[in-house]
């Protein structure tokens, strides 16, 4: 694992207050000092790579080196990176098929995630398993799922296994606002609260599930945290965009499931700023909303926020954006050099 | 007679059954305002309103059954799937209430709605999405299932469906949506529950469906040129399966090769060897030989998942094996 | 259709309050009148009936006249009897295998009802479907559905295309506590919200879904009312032993149906007398519980109650018991008498 | 060497399970306080207690799904469902999640799990209670699926299943939880993926599993009382499907006959029909003939259910239609 996407492997003992008002978390940074500060351009890092590493999968899809569905985080970033920062590592994370970002928040190697996009035998699940399924036992990731909210259960049972086996880990399960029309999503959470399992449920809200919005498909508007009370569960919103929020109220929830209160539920609301796949022309949405997100755009507004405040220099950002441009590039190189798997592979893997 | 792709037959039978049978209308993900993610029902919902383009939560278990719903109350609703493999969520829905409530109702309750779904490999799309579950559909007494290799049987079959006062499962290749063929302007349908024997011959039979007539295809003109005279099946309808016609070409050519785009094992091919071995085999010269996509989950990768993928190699493999032609 | 068994053809006029305090629903006949008197002695008639069957169903169960799954709707009459009276007949019922309650309430035929269960030829799905699945197309009774909660989409297709053709008929589906957890029913809830449709969701609260209190399996306690505000689904709950709170506050849910206010929800509280099916020996409850329950029973307290308030005479009543008994007898009679569906059957009714 | 039912023999290994290793612990609807709906598990929620005996609330879809979760996570879950027909509910959950994890994750996750139902029809349940989706698991590559028809084999093919590092699916004849065998103190299992010789013969082979060898061992016992030599083979696990054992048997018999309890068409013996024609047709002395119970919902009635069912008679008409005996 290479320590610079290392999630810290404690939750951080600094608190930081919710900030309600607009992006960049500003109230997250009354404390200061250079744990502080390192935390800070760690989740800027993370957030930037996650987005280069995105867009970098666009344009190979474009040329064919990725096929298949292409479901890119851009937008997203500071959800993910926010939950993740607020882990650790002996925590599960599952995911659906939008999961290169928390694959990379997670610490997933760079190279060999690339390379399952590609298919090629480096890549995490030697190939077989595309952009949609990515998974790390090692590092507790647990998958990229594919069908829509087929991955909760699973969750529940990483988290009933914690249970059962009486550790204070717990499992994230990370799932968007179209998922929550499966009954599978209605039935976990029930399970869940019924037998309180430690797991959080993390709604990445980004107001459509592919080109459909919340409100043609959902009666009871966007905000979905209040019916959480049917199921007793409790729940908070954050702003999606602001990577400390997102990472306060992951601690927060993170800390009530370890001290043994059950199934919590955050919704983040968040924006793709890009279609739903790659195959995806937008036609059900105006370039105006998608502008709008963009001022908020976590990639720009945190560390500008973090200059202002002087928590971070132009250069300290300059620098860490050139460190992950060649980061990327590499990856892209390491998964263009490695072969093709094999086609001996084709009956591995099948049964244990 | 026009060349258009497959894409548009389906275009042509849904806008001219909107067009004339008020109790048409169609459910699903996306279909509308997104325009259908395969785009079949592109500019559908701007010309036919959202009462009868509606546009669904991604709630498989509830549209397919308020689809049911509807049926038994005299519409006459189609429903599309996103994807074949989505059809596993609801399958309780398909299997247990469409195609049963006829039946437990003593004859009461009829439901003629049409469920239209992409299917089979090919795409990279991996395993959870690649899957043919029309083959399982096609073994449920009280529906039947339907699927097209040309844009002229799409037409014809879906026209039929759209008819037809039961359930139809009518599974669209996803890989043909873009396919090219000939379909006339004048009216014309397909009974359903008849296979078509595109090519008539007298040393082996070839026998497929759907995408599977692909390489089906090339391995016939391949066997031609080389001199074998091939007589090729297509199914077209897998529930109810046209065994007769497969019976009839095998009392002909004595030889019968089964070719399928989904998996090799279980499936609508093994029945087809099961039955015409039981029906024929006295006019059996060898085995049937059954020709199938690997035994494994689909796999992302292009390289391995077409190595899965039946191809004509395989075929002509097959034929050499069991006939030495 | 037999007239002593004719649901009212329109909601009537009349405003029943609702009896909060206790069974009998006592200010539910602060008015009175020759209409109301006969519509009461109607309703007690209808659940005696249901009660007379169900209690007949079970003997012909012990010797093995009717034989598969048989859930017997005794101490829930009340429910079944007051909702579907305040239906019109152009409306469709929509049941689970706990049916014969709703079926007879419906009006279906008490012969071919009994000659289902019996599997004869005479019965209402020529003996295919047996207890779980009586149908009745003409009385647009739609079945009888045995898949737990599998019968909650088909009611909101019936109603769907009650809105299609723009009638201002609906449809009332029934439904137990248990099968709020199977994932179908918060699909089908959300669905019918979207889209407005003239659906009324009934709860049938017994407390248990087989051997299952509800405390076991659901989180958020033994009210289910509360949470249909996610769906924004107006719910009311009511006193599901009192055959006139139900028969108002199904008036009213009707009434809103009908005005086109969309999708309403009804949670009527009650108690299956008797185990889940007759092969249940009720390990999983004290009969404190039952014995308790059993004090309200509808079948006693309701005829009490007229004959206190001067509605009826006991000579009425047990005009009433004599001939529905005379009835029930008259059906299993019927069913004996019935013969069995000739072998060609087996092969008919699977396509139109 | 005791004479149990096979209810005791699957409690008998459950228990085992559990005394043996903490990383057991079952799941499922009503399994506890109400004991099982088959009684399989009365008397474990005292005995095991509530972390290990969990009632499930009726969310298949959801309790399936947790269990592929922790067996991921390490334990070795053993869900029961109700009945097979309510495994459509959570299809998709077995099949894309429990069957395909291994191979989307290169090899990275396993699901030791076990999952129980009791299949089939015979008491009168109805067209959604009486179905055999085994058949269709049995496709599905990433799981093995097994079905005991005695208690001998019931105990020890659970054995291994729990053993096993794989899904595995355990169909139990809900008819045959009465039925009575001897099974031997001593420990043994039963390896998944081979066939059982029951019976010894030279004239006919006949193959079945589950609750099909009751018809097909009365068959047998008066085609035998008749003078023909049969032999009999149980199947005892679908997937893997052990065509080996089938097709030496052919080599021996020339005669082959598949019975199945669930419905003729599709399923697994057409499996193993157009399996063993394949790769054995030149023993063949005639076809194989295929039994199964009839390709309609299942009714209510007794009479019809009766009728519709695989029996004895069905089994000796096929005999001496294809073979003469
Ligand atoms: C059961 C099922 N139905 C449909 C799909 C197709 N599909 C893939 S993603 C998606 C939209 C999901 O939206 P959401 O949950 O909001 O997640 P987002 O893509 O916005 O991150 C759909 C309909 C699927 N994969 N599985
Ligand atoms: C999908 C499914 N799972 C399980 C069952 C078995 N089952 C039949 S009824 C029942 C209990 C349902 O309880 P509830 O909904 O409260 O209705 P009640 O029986 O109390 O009227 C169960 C578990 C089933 N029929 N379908
Ligand atoms: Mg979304
Ligand atoms: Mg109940």
């Amino acid at each position: 694992m290479a320590s610079s996407t290392k999630p810290s492997s404690k939750p951080s003992s600094k608190r930081f207050k919710s900030s309600k008002n607009g992006a960049g978390g500003s109230e997250g940074l009354d404390e200061s000092g250079v744990a502080a500060n390192i935390d800070h351009l760690h989740l800027f890092r993370q957030m930037f790579l996650i987005r280069q590493f995105e867009l970098a999968c666009g344009e190979n899809y474009s040329n064919g080196m990725i096929r298949g569905f292409l479901h890119l985080y851009v937008g997203q970033e500071a959800t993910g990176v926010g939950a993740i920062s607020a882990l650790r590592d002996d925590d599960y994370i599952v995911s659906h098929y939008r999961d290169h970002g928390h694959a990379l928040a997670r610490g997933v190697d760079v190279n060999r995630s690339m390379a399952e996009l590609f298919g090629r035998a480096t890549g995490t699940s030697k190939g077989k398993g595309g952009s949609m399924h990515i998974f790390d036992a090692a590092k507790r990731f647990m998958g990229g799922h594919a069908i829509v909210a087929g991955q909760m259960p699973l969750a529940a049972g990483l988290a009933l296994a914690q249970q059962y086996e009486k550790t204070d880990g717990l499992t994230i399960c990370f799932f968007g606002d179209g998922s929550t029309n499966q009954g599978i999503y209605h039935e976990t959470m029930n399970l869940a609260a019924v037998w309180k399992l430690p797991v959080l449920f993390f709604l990445e809200n980004n107001m459509y599930g592919m080109g459909s919005s919340i409100e043609r498909v959902r009666a009871g508007g966007i905000d979905f945290y209040p019916g959480m009370s049917t199921y007793e569960i409790p729940a908070a919103e954050v702003d999606g965009m602001d990577v400390l929020a997102v990472r306060e109220a992951t601690e927060t929830a993170v800390a009530r499931i370890r001290a043994g209160a059950g199934p919590q539920f955050i919704e983040a609301k968040t924006f793709r700023f890009v279609g739903h796949s790659l195959a995806d022309g937008q036609k059900y949405r105006g370039q105006k909303e998608v502008k709008e997100w963009e001022q908020r755009d976590p990639i720009n507004t945190f560390p500008a926020l973090l200059i202002k405040k002087g928590m971070a220099t132009q250069k300290q950002i300059e620098e860490i954006k050139a460190r992950v441009d060649e980061e990327v590039a590499e990856a892209v190189e390491f998964a263009e050099r490695s072969p093709e798997p094999d086609p001996s592979e084709i009956d591995t893997d099948i049964l244990a | 007679m026009a060349e258009i792709v497959l894409r548009e037959a389906l275009k042509r039978g849904l806008e001219e059954a909107l067009d004339n049978d008020p109790r048409i209308f169609m459910m699903g993900e996306d279909i509308g305002e997104y325009g259908g993610a395969y785009a079949v029902t592109d500019g559908f919902l701007k010309k036919y309103g959202p009462e009868r383009i509606k546009d669904t939560p991604i709630s498989e278990q509830a549209f397919l059954g308020a689809g049911i719903g509807a049926a038994a109350a005299g519409l006459r609703p189609i429903v599309e799937f996103m994807s074949m493999s989505f059809t596993l969520v609801a399958f309780d829905q398909i299997v247990n209430m469409a195609a049963n409530i006829r039946y437990m109702s003593g004859g009461q309750i009829s439901v003629p709605m049409v469920i239209r779904a992409p299917t089979g490999a090919g795409v990279q799309l991996g395993a959870t999405h690649s899957q043919s579950f029309e083959t399982w559909l096609a073994e449920v007494p009280g529906m039947k299932v339907v699927c097209p290799s040309t844009p002229y049987d799409a037409l014809g079959l879906l026209r039929s469906a759209i008819k037809d006062d039961n359930p139809v499962f009518m599974a669209e290749p996803a890989l043909l949506y873009g396919a090219k063929g000939e379909v006339p302007d004048e009216y014309y349908d397909i009974e359903i529950g008849k296979a078509d024997v595109t090519r008539e011959g007298s040393d082996v039979t070839l026998v497929s469906y759907g995408y599977g007539m692909r390489p089906l295809n090339e391995a016939a003109d391949r066997l031609s040129a080389k001199g074998v005279s091939v007589e090729v099946i297509d199914l077209r309808s897998l529930s109810p399966l046209d065994i007769t016609t497969v019976v009839s070409s095998v009392q002909k050519t004595y030889k019968l090769v089964v070719v399928d785009n989904a998996r090799r094992t279980g499936g609508i091919m093994a029945e087809v060897a099961a039955e015409v071995q039981e029906r024929a085999s006295e006019w059996l010269d060898g085995p049937i030989m059954r020709v199938g996509s690997d035994d494994v989950p689909w796999p992302y990768n292009r390289g391995l998942e077409r190595e899965v993928l039946t191809d004509a190699d395989d075929i002509l493999r097959a034929v050499e094996y069991g006939f030495g032609l």
